[in-house]
């Protein structure tokens, strides 16, 4: 019989972050696939010096988009604000709008986050060739452009390209829709987005999900992320809140 | 001056950029004006609509009530289901876009060189911009298309000999949808495969002429000999 | 309305086919992932000089390997055995017992074939390249033999890795479970392989199915190959016989 | 002459080689006396066994007229559904492979060299070989354990100072299994980080002599402190 991945809570599952540690946190950009009660427990649990991975810098959180009834709910911003990251990686970082500033935009502009910026396709790709024991390899994003700086240039097919390399992450924080004991991991719909790579380049990957079932209850065909990329598996409260940023902001931290 | 003259609002720019996907064509649509393209193509034609989030073929948006967070393109509108449409991560959505497999973008720009580069990610005068899928976009599509308000809010142009703001990518734009005139970068997009000719102003919105829209650009605009109206 | 891209016979959808093509072959090993009946109108339609991309050289039609019944379908030899192939791009071109030879290990000890073996995880890394935009890539493996021969090696975290670079096939004649009219298809099983990324890498992708249905039949969350990488379908005949190797020598090309 | 004297069958091979299996380990099988290790697996130990044509956690073998020929591992032997299994493709299955995610391969070999190369793919009399899956393996696999007869069907060792025959990775051998020896690679299997020290012979099987078993090997035998003979 499988042993289980299942961790009884969020906290137990983020226990042993330790201060310093790389994280990925799999929202596209809106609520959906955010692991919104794994954010919360590493804030309970204090790591600092965190370095963050992620497509965005966490813009729900300020601005409610893409929130279904307009709330606010927490994101990745709940680390930034409360001065928990000393670097982020992300593609998307600031509010559309230069009127919303988010709690990224206020550290970088403070200097007390260090900011690297990568084109999505090549965050995505550097993920996965993290993850699939690629250490290096040529995009032709970002030719002519800021991103190109200090990064090897060569011509291939007549067209210049970049050298980009692989992108592990200590920790991913994945929010997913079921996952089996064994951690055989499904999505829902558009939400898939970042979850699977960032599972694949993860020393500990943890996942988030709304169920867990039975090995046998996800039909073999439909798996995305196999088994062997997961480690820990959490389950969201079913009758749980979601955390709002006004709930959120309610709260102290139990360090 | 010509500032007060009525221009092409929002939706007519969309409209006009709408009329460049070929039936068939997999599209991806930037933020901003790009986004509101997908309700002007007709129904007669097929353009599968693709996101960076992972998804192939989308439709109308959902209304209040239907929303579902998992149900969202790269825009964060908020889709409905369609019949073939398909879900995917976001690696297989850049394979998409890097391989060559998206046939056009329409993206916004903050400025559009007379060579075909762009410049949409960042305001000089702020401290961190967004580059999210626009770098990636600019260099796999195979054709990109801008539609943008010809001058910015200061009526400054923002088709120029040169872009000044930090580009996005070098000799990939086509085609230039503005709210008074639409213009092609003659051998433009081949990202430097073939040096581009410069800008070749097609089309006028109604009432604009030559001169006026040439006061509002800076750089240089041939004239199509077959220069004609905007049609919507 | 969609329109179909589907076609009415194996024939129509490879008659485009020119001498000189490459065309990347979908099957495993066995009879799972074969594209049989597009095989067999290739066979029919007569172009020649072609370079072939697939696991094996074509263990099957000499072996019986994996098949059911220990049937001997026709698999890729057909095209080798007819001396139209010019070069063979695989990682198990040969059987494993030297004593059954196979038409591809006949044609390269002839000369009449060029060879180039690759390892696995490398031939289809190079494909998923080549589909996805990425000109070339650094792997650890083959460092050290063969492989390595005329290629860029370079250090990467304290190890040496060699350069790799995209394959492009002209065709893919992949074979799949089931596909709706737009393109978007579904495989069955272990013979999934390496059908997506031959459809992916190919500039022209041909489908061959079990059975083709209306879009909205296949749950969007189970497509593992998205419409835009098809671009043909065929439909395997339903009550026609699989061509075993003893059929197809009776049979006479129609060229 | 200790050719006559009894060897382990290859099914004994295979056991000893099956408990090399941690709890929990995704494995790799090669073809050959491998791939019959799955079979001495106890019940009570959870392995992943991997395949390159794209299935993960496979169990029993499928009987006569079970066989589906979609359902098979890349040694074509064919499976029956498991709770837990799962498919993918291969190149998923290697990127499994190659960014080390599968804990232990067990791989036949022509050859292995004292410093932990492995020779599998090739053998110099034929004008072609196949590499398959094996060079990844090597170069991917967290650890890699050899199980094979000790001498060729000429009675030649197969455990050499160097391999003759064309390689299929370097320094990349933990273990060494075969019908009548357990050897290990001493600081082997870290392709070049660290340098490996030769041989430790660890088992012996059942009558078998060190002195019989170096006779057999062409390379030297350190002899491990503990030595004892192979249990199943």
């Amino acid at each position: 019989m499988p042993r289980s991945k299942l961790f009884s809570s969020a906290s137990d599952a983020v226990a042993d972050v330790p201060n310093g540690a790389s994280i990925a946190v799999s929202s596209f950009a809106g609520p959906g696939g955010m692991p919104h009660f794994l954010l919360l427990a590493l804030w309970e649990q204090g790591a600092r010096d965190l370095t963050l991975i992620a497509n965005t810098g966490g813009l729900t959180m300020v601005s409610g988009l893409g929130s279904p009834g307009g709330k606010k709910l927490i994101d990745q911003s709940i680390l930034v604000e409360s001065g928990r990251v000393k670097k982020a990686i992300a593609c998307y970082p600031v509010y559309p709008r230069p009127s919303i500033v988010t709690p990224l935009e206020q550290a970088v502009r403070d200097g007390s986050v260090e900011m690297e910026l990568v084109p999505m396709g090549t965050l995505v790709e550097r993920m996965r060739a993290a993850g699939a024991g690629i250490p290096a390899f040529f995009t032709p994003t970002g030719v002519g452009t800021e991103v190109e700086r200090g990064k090897e240039k060569r011509v291939f097919d007549g067209r210049e390209h970049l050298m980009e390399r692989a992108l592990h992450a200590d920790y991913a924080f994945v929010r997913a829709w079921k996952a089996d004991t064994m951690g055989n991991v499904v999505y829902r719909q558009s939400s898939r987005a970042f979850g699977p790579v960032m599972l694949a380049c993860a020393r500990v990957a943890i996942v988030e999900v709304d169920d867990v079932v039975e090995p046998g209850d996800l039909a073999p065909d439909m798996i995305v992320t196999p088994a062997l990329y997961v480690d820990r598996i959490v389950v969201r409260p079913k009758d749980g809140a979601l955390i709002t940023a006004e709930g959120f902001r309610q709260r102290a931290p139990r360090m | 001056m010509t500032t007060g003259k009525p221009r092409l609002d929002r939706e007519a720019v969309a409209a006009r950029a709408a009329r460049e996907l070929p039936d068939g064509a997999v599209v991806n649509l930037g933020i901003g004006i790009p986004t509101l393209a997908s309700q002007f193509v007709p129904a007669e034609k097929q353009v599968l609509f693709h996101s960076e989030n992972g998804v192939l073929r989308f439709g109308p948006l959902a209304g209040p009530g239907e929303q579902d967070e998992d149900l969202i393109n790269a825009s964060l509108q908020f889709l409905v289901p369609v019949p073939g449409m398909s879900f995917f991560d976001s690696v297989a959505a850049f394979e998409m876009i890097r391989g060559g497999h998206v046939d056009i973008a329409i993206l916004g720009a903050l400025q559009v060189s007379e060579r075909g580069d762009l410049a949409n990610w960042r305001l000089p005068t702020r401290a961190v911009g967004n580059i999210g899928g626009a770098m990636d976009l600019v260099a796999g599509a195979k054709r990109i298309v801008v539609a943008m308000e010809h001058t910015d809010n200061d009526d400054h142009p923002k088709v120029l000999s040169d872009c000044t703001y930090p580009v996005t990518g070098r000799q990939c734009v086509s085609l230039i949808i503005t709210d008074i005139a639409v213009i092609e970068v003659m051998d433009g997009g081949t990202r430097g495969r073939l040096q581009p000719k410069g800008l070749l102003l097609r089309e006028v919105a109604p009432g604009w002429t030559v001169e006026e829209i040439q006061a509002l650009t800076g750089a240089r605009l041939h004239v199509a000999s077959d220069l004609r109206e905007i049609q919507l």
